[in-house]
């Protein structure tokens, strides 16, 4: 069974070095990670995630314009009728923000997490396995054979 | 079909006719006007002038927020709380996308609310006066700093609004911040910017124009930064340009980034025309930054130290809190006194390293190769030739997200933590300097008993944040 | 009159009687429980064992606070926020004078209104049992840091309590730390804390000792810091010590302190017996600190890139509050982590300075004809040689507020900014090496257009904290 | 005219740098110095301003416990009869202590004047000419001389 999660940079951030790293834990951890890149717009969130049923939506953003670039994500995802888990992370405000105003003000969006710059991809990975109701057998098969 | 010719004095005035009518604010923009006002200010703000008299590292941070009197106060800050000798205006994100209205959406909001929701200053929306405003306010001289795909508009704003310097270039601010820029389309919007910087200059003010030296600033290999900057450099030399200041982001490895930044400067002087003034920068660490202040200081001063050891020009400065996002003012003005006192702590001492010509040698015919390369592609025309080299991977920059270049070059930090060449993907490097990258990663990997591969890649991605200079695996792994 | 012989048992046996009946809490100390205490604690509270294993670098700052409970505190913090290595108990004033009376009316005070009116932890006061307390408590190795001349009643009391580690020795505790001492005297006193670290040793407590290294902190030229180091570290291999740890203070200059950091293990390594196992320990820079955290951070961090080039076995760490008073424990840790992350970037490069081995070859030839000329002034005995050595400013320290010491020594930097010697007195350097330091600062004062004077010394000692290694005259003078 | 001044580090306190440069300082710009040294002890202050007629006494205190170690000097001063100006600096209370709050504290004690540890030997000089009453010329001439 391979779970299709969907991964980028949204608005017009370009910071690709996350993403790049990302990709990379999720794919070793057995997920099949479709990158949209940097760069993306909503819609091609929406659209991927539509066209790949996937189980969750990771978005990224670094320059400080998440919440403007986030704002209508989940109400289009509605539209869809899809309810993929949606995570946020990354430098998610300009400037010196605390962790916990950002975390409450993304929830409110709709993120189901929200997670800061001192993510390290597993807990991601772990965060994806109990929200996605994966079995810890199931990754260590996909990690054996990846 | 861009070429590497100096733009027609017809072609100049018939972009920047276009350019000014993009957004109302061009139309204030008049040449001979701006010439005056140019002419107005004191020595002390000529950018040009400034930088290529000093006789040690000059001290420049990044700063930028949305509004004037904001922007005026944090500069006044950085300068007289910071001692930075040469003062930034870093522009925000959506005008570097040339969303204008964007920008100014979020200038209203900050204006009304008090409260930054845009990262930069927006100095299109702020237009020529406001521009002038801030130059008028502050008693250093002030560069452009941004990143903007197609800059045209904000060069012939800013210019036209008193700014002596301005950072980027068609490849630099392309490849590093973009997805989806083609890179033919970039040198050409570039060449409008570099040549009404050459009309500037033909009149007496002669504008400093700076390429983006440190790309993705993740673990980029000196060879691939040197050979944009060269190329950047004679593009703009070609338009007129005559003060070039070449960039490089620090690797974390003193002989090699010493022996870059040495490269870097003779490389651009021989390549460059003569009447060119070539002058070159050190970025302190571009790359992931500590969480932590007390650590940021720490490869903060290892930056300085390099800087006096190696004696750039220019230092352009972190601040202790890069990791978290845009710095109080007091951290930006603090990330300039470490540097400082660093610098001059060490500027009076002779210390050479060994094992610096070393490395010099090698990097100089790895980045002659990569340079000869793209102007080979094109027949001696270095725009299409650096064309064709981003389409066929003979250039590539690494973590590039643009769809102009390959991406598939990838760097790992060989044993004594400099960075070298794991993957070439299709770059133009010799046999030779392929297998010396190559036997020094395979020493790097016989040390960790591990086969060279992604991981390593990821671990050196997070070295510095996480400590130290390699990624070594840990015991957990 | 004081030899350097091994004190007899039963001398040992008196002076110890006699020391411990100074202060009540001396009459608590026993040996045999002590050793039994000692051998019941784990591996990782062998000071000299932990000290000794390490591969690399071990950090420990200074800290030292009245009351048990808060001393505690101070130290977990600086072990988890921190990350010291080797933790510290720096001792109070009053202590340091014996006045036990004045240190516990300090310790009473700060129990009763929680403010600290002592400057450091009253361990004589605390007596065996809250000294094991503190060792209890703690995971690492911990030392007692301090400054007192006559130590005995500490060391009874702190080796008894559990601490394998003791600062200090008669020489530098004495001329950098007091006027009136009489040097016989103290070298008579440390005689009994060195072989009462020996008597331990023998029973397979090896109590490491570590000689003060900075002396006063402010341009000591190394061959006089290295001279007294040796000479302490004889006269403590004398009474049965095997774990001895020499100290240096940074002066600043790369290659001098690099150098410097060679000859001291170089040289201990050959004067000690055999039996001793010598490590060093580098001190970040002792002298005036910059009145600004900011500065403070590149001050600690060049000491640190030193101590990565170098390789000390240990590094006392600074605060970036160092000037203002005893740091928070949030600064202390601070000053740790901007160490360490700047330690782990550069050990694993492989920089070598140019010009090493000369300034190694010219501060091995001082140092050695300065413990020379102190072993002849004794007819071979070191005791005698060195206090008959101080007496005739054969050997002097700068700045020695001690009446046994000349202090006739002035120092100076070169253009290089290398401390050398300007006024010798009578120091035991000879022709040759006196015309070098000579030479070297005539250059100087030619590049400075001055004469050699007192005031190149006055501007020397502020350079740092005015942000400069060199006082030069600046334009306003 | 030669004003003397006494100079000193209070207690068992041992730094002696600072005095060091301090007496340069104002040697050089035409006091007559009696610099005591360190560890000092408030009799030897008071006995030296008494036996020199001493116009000021200047005491240095760099190790924290400054406080204690001037409690009763002014008292004292005050048994001999004498009143020179009376300056204390340096670091005058443990740990990171605010100068306003410091400077307070040692007024009250009788001290005209409170020094930090950014204190310029200069500093120390044109006080002690205000308070002195010396003229400008008067320092112009020494410092010709010295
Ligand atoms: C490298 C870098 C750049 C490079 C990017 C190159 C590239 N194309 O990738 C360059 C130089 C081009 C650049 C440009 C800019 N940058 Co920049 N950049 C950085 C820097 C130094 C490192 C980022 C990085 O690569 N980190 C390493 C990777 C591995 O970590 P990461 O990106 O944080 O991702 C990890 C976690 O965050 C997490 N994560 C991230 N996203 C997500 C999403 C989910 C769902 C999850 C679970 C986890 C997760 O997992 C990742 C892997 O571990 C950071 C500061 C820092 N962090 O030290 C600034 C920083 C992000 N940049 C910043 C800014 C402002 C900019 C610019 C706008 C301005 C400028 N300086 O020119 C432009 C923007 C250009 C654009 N259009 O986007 C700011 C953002 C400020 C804010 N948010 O308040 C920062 C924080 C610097 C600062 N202090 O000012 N930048
Ligand atoms: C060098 C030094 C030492 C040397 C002193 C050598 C010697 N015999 O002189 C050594 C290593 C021996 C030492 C020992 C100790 N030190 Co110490 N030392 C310093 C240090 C680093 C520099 C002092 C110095 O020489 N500065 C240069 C001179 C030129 O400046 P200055 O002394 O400040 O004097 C100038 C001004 O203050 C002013 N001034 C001074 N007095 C007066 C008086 C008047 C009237 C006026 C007008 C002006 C004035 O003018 C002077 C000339 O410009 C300071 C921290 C710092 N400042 O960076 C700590 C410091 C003073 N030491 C400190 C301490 C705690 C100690 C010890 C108790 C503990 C220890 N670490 O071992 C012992 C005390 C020993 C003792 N019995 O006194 C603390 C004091 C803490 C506090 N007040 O809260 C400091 C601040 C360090 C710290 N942050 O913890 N120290």
């Amino acid at each position: 069974m391979t779970t299709t999660v969907i991964l980028g940079v949204i608005g017009s951030d370009a910071h690709a070095v996350g993403i790049t790293i990302l990709e990379q834990a999720l794919d070793a951890a057995g997920f099949d990670v479709r990158n949209l890149g940097v760069q993306t717009g909503q819609d091609e969130f929406v659209e991927a995630a539509a066209a790949s049923d996937a189980e969750a939506v990771l978005v990224s953003s670094l320059y400080g314009h998440a919440e403007r670039d986030c704002d209508g994500l989940h109400e289009a995802l509605a539209e869809r009728e899809i309810e993929p888990a949606t995570y946020v992370g990354g430098n998610l405000a300009v400037g010196q923000a605390d962790h916990e105003t950002i975390r409450e003000r993304f929830e409110r969006m709709g993120f189901d997490r929200v997670f800061d710059a001192e993510t390290d991809p597993e807990d991601a990975i772990v965060a994806l396995k109990r929200d996605l109701g994966l079995a810890e057998t199931d990754t260590e098969r996909s990690r054996v054979s990846s | 079909m861009v070429t590497d010719e100096r733009l027609a004095d017809a072609d100049l005035r018939r972009i920047d006719e276009q350019v000014r009518s993009d957004w109302p604010t061009g139309a204030d923009v008049d040449f001979e006007e701006a010439i005056a006002f140019h002419e107005s200010l004191p020595d002390s703000k000529r950018f040009a002038e400034v930088l290529e008299s000093a006789d040690a590292p000059l001290l420049q941070p990044r700063a930028g927020v949305p509004r004037l009197d904001d922007q005026i106060e944090l500069l006044r800050h950085l300068q007289n709380e910071g001692g930075a000798d040469l003062l930034p205006t870093t522009i925000d994100s959506y005008t570097r996308d040339n969303e204008y209205g964007k920008a100014g959406d979020g200038l209203e909001d900050a204006r009304e609310t008090g409260e930054d929701t845009l990262n930069g200053f927006p100095a299109v929306n702020h237009g020529v006066e406001g521009c002038r405003d801030l130059i008028r306010a502050l008693d250093a001289p002030i560069e452009v700093r941004h990143g903007t795909p197609d800059a045209r508009l904000l060069a012939a704003i800013t210019y036209a609004g008193g700014f002596q310097s301005f950072e980027g270039g068609p490849i630099s601010y392309n490849i590093p911040y973009t997805k989806e820029r083609d890179l033919a389309t970039t040198i050409e919007q570039w060449q409008y910017v570099d040549r009404l910087a050459g009309a500037y200059t033909e009149r007496g003010v002669r504008i400093n124009r700076e390429p983006f030296g440190p790309l993705t600033g993740t673990l980029v290999p000196p060879c691939i930064a040197i050979a944009v900057m060269v190329i950047e450099g004679m593009l703009a030399a070609t338009q007129g340009v005559r003060s070039i200041t070449l960039g490089y982001g620090q690797v974390g490895n003193f002989v090699q980034d010493v022996a870059a930044l040495h490269a870097l400067r003779s490389l651009g002087e021989e390549y460059l025309p003569d009447p060119v003034r070539v002058t070159i920068v050190f970025h302190e660490w571009m790359g992931g930054f500590p969480p932590d202040e007390a650590r940021a200081n720490a490869v903060i001063s290892l930056g300085a130290a390099t800087a006096a050891i190696a004696e750039p020009d220019k230092v352009i400065t972190k601040s202790p809190q890069e990791f978290a996002g845009v710095p109080t003012q007091e951290a930006n003005a603090a990330g300039l006194r470490t540097t400082r006192q660093l610098i001059d702590m060490l500027l009076e001492q002779n210390v050479q390293l060994e094992g610096v010509d070393r490395e010099l040698n090698l990097i100089q015919k790895s980045s002659r190769e990569l340079i000869e390369a793209a102007i080979g592609a094109g027949d001696g025309d270095v725009a299409q030739g650096t064309i064709q080299a981003f389409e066929t991977g003979a250039l590539d920059v690494p973590f590039a997200p643009s769809e102009s270049a390959q991406g598939a070059v990838l760097p790992a930090r060989d044993d004594d933590g400099r960075v070298r060449i794991l993957e070439f993907g299709d770059l133009a490097l010799s046999e030779d300097v392929q297998e010396i990258h190559h036997n020094r990663l395979d020493a790097r990997a016989s040390t960790e008993g591990r086969e060279r591969s992604f991981k390593m890649v990821a671990d050196d991605v997070d070295a510095i944040s996480d400590g130290r200079l390699i990624g070594r695996p840990t015991g957990g792994d």
